[in-house]
């Protein structure tokens, strides 16, 4: 397949065609609106779906093959703000907290990229391991952290990082996520054939309305282009490329297959505008989420739903052939 | 206009604060010495714009009546530990309650 | 099929079955309440998915079979104002405010009365042309744009009737229909496979749950029977019935099945309560809700609901035999 | 299958593990909220989905073999305040409105308990009678409104008895499962057919965010244990299992299977924790809802939903064996 | 501070109450000669702690705008009808409006 | 009552309007002068009766801290431009603010 026929495969699915959608009701300035109880439940839906499958797959997969991937995945998202920093910090000039903030949500991962990554594949029909959700509930933690902790260091005062830690395993989306992951476990593959109806068959349907959501969501902070400055601009579009190719290296490193490590790379690509978002605002209040939400929701995170994911795939070509 | 008769002066602190905070400004109200309080969901601008995200959750609004004295304290406890670099306003209104004591 | 079995199969189908306990619940004063924010959820996934379904129908149909009965059908619409604005305004002796708003009603259409129509054929085991839903979208803003045009002729006032156009198109159950429709249209039939079991499969039990509430929202106005006056009753019953003998011989015209002549019948004898109010109450805000919402949701609505469609199907007996 | 397997199979089935990391949300303080409006969504759904698939049920049953179990279930259901009452007034020494809420509550039926079992049963593979639902819709008010009678009797003064009845008529968890066993009962297994892929298929992983909820709910009310005093604890925990002992006879007695009596005995045991309050808060509102819904809500339910479920079950090997 | 020019003096009367006695307050108050309302849903904490239940949803507050004399018969009705049993505050603020009439 | 010791006296606008015209509200409020607003979801009875449809939802509630010479614009405002066909009221209440320059 063409590079072409790849980023068309990606841009027409309905998933990514409903995020499209839902750029253009801002742009047209219609009154549609997604109510946020409802968009806290299809949030609340996916995450312990993609949970519970996860979980299942765990279950189902015979030995400890997914061990390796997973303590890569871990560390790689832990070591990430150890060179984002710096080039937020003296190359973008932004001040300590601010480098800290964002380094903290390029270290951690974005479920919705994720999803949509693996819609891709099997419109490709390309195969990849089952445990893979497994790792997103693994890889949102640990950036962030670091990120924390260095801006700790960096700044000399103590920020109350044990809060933090807290804040950021009790937060909703990283509780539905691991929840989800025990109920899978715990459950099984028998637990999920009951549930399945529910939490397997639809879900690409309700992912649909999640990212016309999106959309709405993501347009709304483009005119936030002007006030973030170019560089952050510019690492909002290189960064993941950079992280994709790590993540896929990685991921091809530890034996898995070529749709796995797209997928790694994707997740180490992408840039978190939930968990990080929350737990940063607290824990690093004077840092400006103009800078750090929009970078990770209005550049990244179109950037990756459309162009990256089709780009990363045909990258991961550099690999495995 | 004269208060109604049988009617007490109190006041009611109204705070108006992004999501990601109000759980601990409802700690912070009860623990300054306010009896009770009233939420409800809010939208808003203001000067500040951008809030931590959508996922969290829009603004929050807070509404508690309380002593002349309990509401200073309140006020000035939101100004320090909050407006410097939260999305928070607070304010105060008089109201007139029946049986006052419920709320001292 | 007599004509009482058709009453009684579209009667006792569930989605209608609710309707009815929906008008029950507000007799009895149950305290049941369909919460805001799920009927909005509700019909964004019945817009949305009305526009999916019929914009992979029109990929799958071959040729162009579908663009005459669209022509005829946007036509018809656009001129229905032309002769219920002089019955109301005349015969009704209605304002022209009032006379232009209840025509932009009549001369818009019912998503959900559209629903219904198809419910019964499936049920009657009768085939219809797959493009229908590209027709509600299509019908929904012609008639209200010429009464608006209409009634700033008639007026003499420049009422902004650009931004009207703009409101209505930008609108939401526009938007959706529309946006549905493209999302169909450039997925194809590949793209809806994916969605089909959210979208297509549970689609009946969710035109439940919605015309439960409708069933309420209905039945709340039944009281202003008395303040919109004798002749708006009667229209609200009688015009439908003149408009579905219309629809139904310009389908048989334009060569479509008796099943789809039966739809788009029942399409022009429905009257909007979504899109055109909203429109309305902007445009011409001096305009009295108490006669147009009454008159489409109250009367006009529960009538093709009940009655209407098995009289309507009973009717296309008149041109198909 | 030994008791503990029991237990096991009950623990580990997708609901009853996402109630206990409900538990668990509130345990680590999490900050995830199930959004009222949908809280409310999924109750309709759960209620509607019960009814109906009770009325296709009953249409679908041969003969009237549901009529003496049903009669026998009204009327347990109707005398169980004639000895939880003395019980809370002599034993608990519970003032007479106290006394008489809290029984009020025990003499009515928990809908998801229901669910439960009828999981429960599933996971096991053993049949049961397909009328049961319609039995729920039955069982939940004959005792609110004897407990009632009793309470005005004793203390002398007149209730809006009538009031009440209409209260927990036209209350939405009755409506709905009554309006449904109506539709289902009309509609019959065609009308069943057609919503099945909503209204059935994903009904369990409905009932996991549900039960998600309900643990949460459940479990903040943990800490008012010790304000209901040592009594209320005991009876929260004793007076389920007479009560599904009693239940388990009389569906033996009835004829029933070992599971539909199995069921009979669990809703007999369960406590009810939606039509009672509302309607108890309004008839007798001095009542303190820190007794009923503590024990209905706080004690009885989590334990019949993870002990009491297979504990019945095994019971219920002493009548059938 | 000065009544804008043109503008009235009212009474607010603000009712916060538990959802399962709602619709009978915004009923009783229409009776007592409000000639209408504002509703939001809300949640809050007092000294009464537990209500009817969730499913019932959590509390109403209701706004009405009224003349001094009706403020009054609220405030006395909800006392002598409410207070006891329901988790129930009211309380009155004063406002300026434009047309007082339609408030009268 | 006396205000607190380092708190200004300002004017708070309430409008509460049907959805439908609500978001123009918005827009005409920042234009007049205002600084911020809050809303709130609400529900409403009044002698206009009917809405455009449930489709559009209920009310808006408003709310938004000027200064007393904005707060007389806004109220014109309101009344020239909607109370005669829309179901929109609005009144002022006096409240008291710390930084009283964040609302300026
Ligand atoms: N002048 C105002 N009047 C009413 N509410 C305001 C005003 N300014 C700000 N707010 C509210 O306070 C929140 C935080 O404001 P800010 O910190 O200025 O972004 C906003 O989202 C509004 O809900
Ligand atoms: N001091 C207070 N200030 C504001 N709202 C209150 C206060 N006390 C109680 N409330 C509200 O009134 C409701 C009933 O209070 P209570 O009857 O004390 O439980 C609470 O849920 C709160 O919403
Ligand atoms: N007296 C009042 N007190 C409080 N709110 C009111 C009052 N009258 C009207 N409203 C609110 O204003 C909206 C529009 O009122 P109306 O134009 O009179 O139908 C109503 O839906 C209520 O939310
Ligand atoms: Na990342
Ligand atoms: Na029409
Ligand atoms: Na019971």
């Amino acid at each position: 397949m063409s590079a072409l026929d790849l980023v068309q495969l990606n841009l027409l699915s309905p998933p990514i065609l409903c995020f499209l959608l839902g750029i253009l009701a801002t742009l047209v300035k219609s009154d549609l609106r997604i109510p946020e109880s409802i968009y806290q439940a299809l949030s609340i839906y996916l995450l312990l779906s993609i949970g519970i499958k996860g979980g299942a797959a765990i279950m189902a997969s015979e030995g400890s093959a997914f061990l390796l991937p997973m303590g890569v995945a871990v560390l790689l998202t832990g070591l990430m703000p150890l060179w984002t920093y710096p080039v937020l910090r003296y190359l973008g000039r932004l001040s300590v907290v601010d480098a800290g903030a964002v380094a903290a949500h390029y270290a951690s991962v974005s479920v919705v990229t994720f999803l949509a990554a693996t819609t891709f594949l099997q419109a490709l029909g390309e195969p990849y391991e089952g445990f893979l959700p497994a790792l997103v509930a693994l890889m949102e933690v640990p950036g962030i952290v670091v990120a924390l902790l260095l801006v700790q260091r960096i700044s000399g005062k103590s920020a109350p990082l044990l809060d933090s830690v807290k804040t950021v395993l009790a937060g909703k989306s990283v509780f539905l996520l691991l929840g989800g992951l025990l109920v899978g476990i715990i459950g099984g593959e028998r637990g999920l054939l009951k549930v399945e109806p529910f939490f397997v068959a639809p879900f690409y349907g309700v992912l649909c309305i999640f990212l016309l959501e999106m959309g709405m969501v993501a347009s709304r902070r483009f005119e936030d282009f002007g006030k973030v400055g170019p560089f952050l601009v510019v690492f909002g579009f290189l960064m993941p490329i950079i992280h994709a190719l790590i993540g896929i290296y990685a991921g091809f490193l530890c034996g898995m297959t070529r749709g796995g490590s797209f997928v790694l790379g994707t997740l180490v690509a992408s840039a978190s505008y939930i968990a990080a978002p929350a737990t940063i605002r607290l824990a690093l209040p004077e840092a400006n989420p103009g800078y750090y939400l929009t970078a990770a929701l209005a550049i990244t995170f179109p950037f990756n739903l459309t162009i990256g994911i089709p780009l990363y795939y045909a990258l991961s070509g550099l690999f495995f052939s | 206009m004269e208060p109604l008769p049988g009617m007490e002066k109190l006041k009611r602190v109204t705070i108006v604060a992004e999501s990601v905070v109000s759980e601990r400004i409802q700690e912070d109200v009860l623990r300054l010495g306010a009896k009770g309080y009233t939420t409800t969901h809010a939208e808003g601008r203001g000067s500040r714009g951008v809030r931590a995200s959508e996922w969290e959750g829009h603004n929050v609004k807070l509404e508690t009546i309380v002593t002349p004295e309990v509401a200073g304290k309140i006020l000035k406890y939101m100004e320090d530990k909050y407006f410097q670099h939260f999305a928070v306003i607070a304010y105060t209104i008089d109201v007139e309650v029946i049986r006052a004591k419920k709320y001292r």
